[in-house]
């Protein structure tokens, strides 16, 4: 934590740590939201990292799956999830007192430079969750959070209550206008970036929505973090699944990443959507 | 299972002229060379680090999606994804450098010089311990499983890594054949010091929601619990087929599964995909192996080795 | 998932000269001939009933244990247990007569004799719609899979049975070889009116305990969700490689993995070992289909035979 | 149940029924026993029937697990299960509220044929399990029950309760003697054949404890019923995975089964331990 970055470098090495449920609720349609008592882990991660949850006890449902942690509270971890598939629906089944594991805190956060006065924040759907602990980091640090957050629907706006309480300004869009702009959050972000000035602007969300974001901060020359989702084995380096290509060369999401630098990512090939 | 039984377990196993001190290595491909697993377990406790695929020069792998779950597995199409044997001496046996674990360097071609060519190059490396050729990736377009689905490439590629190393030479079956045994003939008449077995099998899926392959290459290779049935059927014929030691892998999860293994009659066992699920698994199923033997009044652990009731 | 959508879905599928009302099949040796599973469902609406393995004279079977569960599958060496054909046409097909479904009656033998009397004894039956020839079970010492494994005895098994019936003929292989493509095109080009797959992959369980194999055979057939990647794989691959019909299974639990081996080129499809793990799966995975196909605004089920996007 | 006959001719057609877990309970060290609402089969069942239990809801531990009925109160059955492996260890876990599925009522039951008097019923350890219902069903028709019952130890003899109250003659034998007569309970099998006019001998147990009791009986002239447990993949008569030798042929456990009349059974071959 020293000179203000949550880069990898200074980030605890990953362990395997065994986790209990304390709390697990339906927060809107589809999303849930868990809180693992995981005091390694709430002590050690820094925004933007994630962890790789064990959710199946048996082997039918064989792989990890990763989750950004939203917000740490004291020893407990919060993660919001959206119900996809097999893993997250045995996810939303788990109840207080029930154990899990998880190996974290894994992977490269969230930037914070030195010397950024105002942020912006651009949240797709569920792109909230890596966010939440940043927001507060940055309000923390004396930095200028502004927050723009889209969903289909207002029921869908996620952590609206925590990016409320931290952010200077805060602006939603939804596709059915039911709350905040009509339509969707990359026109907020393109209005943002006009009226504000920014330092830097990080995003998470579905990758179209990020691709815009990116190209809409590169015109206006202010630098972009997105943080990207990836199929991921082994969470920690070692498996290859997770590969970016990158100016760079390939460079492994989950160890690399999820945080990158959109200035880096090779948005015209066809494993960036 | 009389828990009062504490003599010790003698877990070392002999692969050939090299003595391991367990054995538990760890498979291809699953373990980089052992950096990251520094965090979770104790690499100087491992039998053996067989390291990721190495070739002569760097390569690319394959497009993303690179993995799907499938039931109790997952299949794989990284496609030997490494910065080639250069790098691979500069970085990772300069890590291994002060590991005092045995390394074997799983080796990877195009065609049959390829393969000679990287040894060639480790030959001068003292950190390198033996070499594990794979001829076996299914995940590759030339070169790959082309040189493990029959004896005569098979063998081809044995003669001539044999005669480009004293070495410990193990070469990696493929499991997509009709018959393991008669190529695990050819490699060890060809001059094999071990084979292992199994390498992935060959599988797909697809993604109902938009008509795709799951992974971008189409095709892929399947690991994980979902396909010990095979391997062990195919540790059990190999085992019986040749006189070389056998290293089994495929789906082992935990120490009784490593078992089943030794029983079919492998000496050393790899743990692969378990490394993603558990990153402490190889410690686990070394302790669980003592366990097993202890319980047992067995000795020394090489005794679990074929010793299948039939 | 437009659930408003509510088109009717044609359900018929064309296999060579047979037409089904549906592609849902039953996997041979997983629903007897059917009365067992009246309770459950209505035989009626299956595509067609696929009965256990029938061969000349009653065979026993092998010793007990037969079936052991694994990791999202099963284990089995029944060893085409059945009372042989006369005994077959006497109950069997008795039951059937007042069964309006397609029957396709599965064929074994150790010889390529043996295949053909079963076909001939069956001709003068009129309940009988088709054969399939199991040239792929592993679980006989003579015949069962060694035909299935090469392709010249693979192609005389079927040209034998061809030369012996002009009813609709469907050769049954095996996963266990190197190159299945290979081999279905030998029996296709032998007079095979369609092709089907996966029977088994050869695998072996031990247990701990005792050190003895699970099965008593040693060796049995790998059934279930776990084989389902690699029965996929050879689905795509033979339909690529023939032009005949592919019936697909493997590991069919539910209609997405159905409409998987659709897409991946199967005509139709198979449950098996689901049979016995919810009995009423042949009716799920149906109405599964029908609204599958309704979701996308697909008309005929056979639209998705082959829409793979790669 | 015409003509007091317990046999499938008389069953009803098995179906596969959603079940609900009334309450779970550990009753010994290892040993649970499950009450499932479940109002077809509690109606349908007959003693010596099983039925076949999807424990799992994924396919890790893809098999039903096959578990005679114990008792029948109202729309509710009762299962006693050892936990020995994977889907036991699953069940004990099961909570009331879950629910399940079952397929049954499976299998030919014991037999009671018309006009006997007497019958001894022998089970060793969790073997109490099928002669529960058996034991309820004889009394109720006023035939005369004399059980023997063993187990290791006190705590693990199954059942007390019921064969209590419904038995003329009710012995135990365990291994440490701490209930009963020192020893297994063919000792108290063989007194019992010697004591007591019997017309009927009925046994479930371990194999080789069975085989003694049908010796025994086969001695004493007295017809004697077993019910074997053999793997079973389908359960109803398909798959042919639990064929039992018999000088009929061989037999289906599921169906044929899994109560044979011990004089058929070949006891000399390997099939039967
Ligand atoms: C670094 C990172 C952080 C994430 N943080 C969050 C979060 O905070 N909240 C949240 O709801 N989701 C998050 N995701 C996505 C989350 O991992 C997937 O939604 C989840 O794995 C789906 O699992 P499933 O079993 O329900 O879906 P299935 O489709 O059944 O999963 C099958 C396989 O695909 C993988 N998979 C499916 N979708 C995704 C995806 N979008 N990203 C990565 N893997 C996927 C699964 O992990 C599993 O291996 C994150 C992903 C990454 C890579
Ligand atoms: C007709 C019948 C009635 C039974 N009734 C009872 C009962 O009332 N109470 C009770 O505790 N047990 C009973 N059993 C035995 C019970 O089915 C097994 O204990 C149970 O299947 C073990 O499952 P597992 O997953 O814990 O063991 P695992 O060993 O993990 O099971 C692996 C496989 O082996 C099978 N298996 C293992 N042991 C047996 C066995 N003894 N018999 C049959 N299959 C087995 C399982 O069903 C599964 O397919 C009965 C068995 C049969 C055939
Ligand atoms: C992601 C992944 C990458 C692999 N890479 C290699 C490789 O580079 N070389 C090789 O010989 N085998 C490779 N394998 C195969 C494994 O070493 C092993 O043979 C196989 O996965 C079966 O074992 P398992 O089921 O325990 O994973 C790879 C497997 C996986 C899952
Ligand atoms: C118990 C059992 C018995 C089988 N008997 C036969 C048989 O008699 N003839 C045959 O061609 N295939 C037989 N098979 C193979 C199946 O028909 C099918 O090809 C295979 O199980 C793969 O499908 P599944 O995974 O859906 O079960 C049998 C399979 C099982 C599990
Ligand atoms: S998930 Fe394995 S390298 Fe990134
Ligand atoms: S369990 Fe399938 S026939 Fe008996």
């Amino acid at each position: 934590m020293t000179s203000g970055c949550a880069c990898s470098e200074h980030s605890v090495a990953p362990a395997l740590e065994r986790v209990e449920v304390v709390a697990n609720d339906r927060i809107a349609s589809g999303v849930g939201l868990i809180v693992l008592h995981a005091p390694r882990t709430a002590t050690a991660v820094r925004p933007g990292q994630f962890v790789h949850l064990r959710i199946a006890r048996d082997s039918a449902h064989l792989l990890r799956r990763p989750f950004s942690i939203h917000r740490v509270r004291g020893e407990r971890i919060e993660i919001l999830y959206q119900v996809l598939g097999a893993g997250t629906r045995l996810l939303a089944e788990r109840g207080a007192g029930e154990e899990m594991d998880l190996v974290g805190p894994l992977g490269h956060g969230w930037e914070i430079p030195p010397g950024i006065a105002h942020a912006l924040l651009v949240a797709g759907g569920l792109g909230a969750a890596p966010l939440g602990m940043l927001a507060e980091e940055l309000a923390t640090r004396g930095v200028a959070v502004t927050v723009a957050l889209g969903a289909p629907t207002e029921e869908r706006l996620i952590a609206r209550d925590l990016f409320e309480n931290v952010a200077r300004r805060f602006e939603t869009a939804t596709d059915d206008g039911s709350c905040g702009a009509a339509g969707f959050v990359t026109g907020v972000c393109e209005t943002l970036l006009a009226d504000e000035a920014l330092d830097l602007v990080y995003t998470c969300g579905p990758e179209p929505m990020q691709r815009i974001v990116a190209a809409q901060a590169a015109d206006a020359g202010v630098p972009c973090q997105v943080s990207l989702e990836r199929l991921m084995a082994c969470g920690i380096g070692v498996c290859l699944s997770c590969v970016v290509p990158t100016s760079e060369g390939q460079k492994r999401a989950c160890v690399d990443g999820p945080v990158f630098d959109a200035a880096t990512l090779m948005w015209d090939r066809p494993e960036i959507r | 299972m009389s828990g009062s039984v504490t003599q010790t377990v003698d877990m070392s196993v002999k692969l050939g002229s090299l003595t391991l001190r367990s054995p538990v290595l760890t498979a291809s491909g699953t373990f980089a060379s052992g950096r990251e697993f520094s965090d979770f377990l104790d690499l100087e406790r491992l039998g053996g680090l067989v390291t990721k695929g190495v070739s002569l020069e760097p390569w690319e792998g394959n497009p993303t999606p690179r993995i799907a779950e499938t039931p109790s597995g997952m299949l794989n199409s990284i496609g030997l994804q490494n910065p080639g044997v250069e790098a691979f001496c500069e970085k990772d046996l300069a890590y291994l450098a002060d590991v005092d674990v045995p390394v074997i360097v799983n080796v990877s071609g195009h065609t049959v010089a390829e393969y000679v060519r990287v040894i060639e190059r480790l030959e001068s490396e003292p950190r390198v311990d033996g070499y594990e050729v794979n001829i076996s990736c299914p995940n590759v377009d030339s070169g790959g499983m082309a040189f493990g689905t029959a004896c005569a490439p098979a063998e081809e590629v044995t003669r001539a890594c044999r005669a480009a190393t004293r070495r410990p030479l193990i070469v990696k079956l493929s499991p997509n054949v009709t018959d393991v045994a008669e190529i695990a003939r050819a490699v060890a008449g060809a001059g094999a010091d071990a084979v292992s077995l199994i390498n992935t099998l060959l599988g797909m899926a697809i993604d109902t929601a938009t008509f795709r392959p799951k992974l971008a290459r189409v095709v892929g290779g399947l690991s994980g619990p979902a396909i010990k049935p095979v391997a062990l059927r195919m540790v059990w014929q190999v085992a019986g087929a040749v006189s070389v030691p056998v290293i089994g892998m495929g789906g082992i999860m935990d120490a009784e599964d490593a078992a089943e293994f030794m029983l079919a009659g492998a000496s050393a066992i790899s743990i692969g995909t378990a490394n993603f699920i558990d990153p402490t698994t190889a410690m686990r199923v070394t302790d669980g192996l003592v366990e097993f033997c202890r319980e047992r009044g067995i000795g020394r652990v090489s005794e679990l080795t074929g010793a299948l009731r039939t």
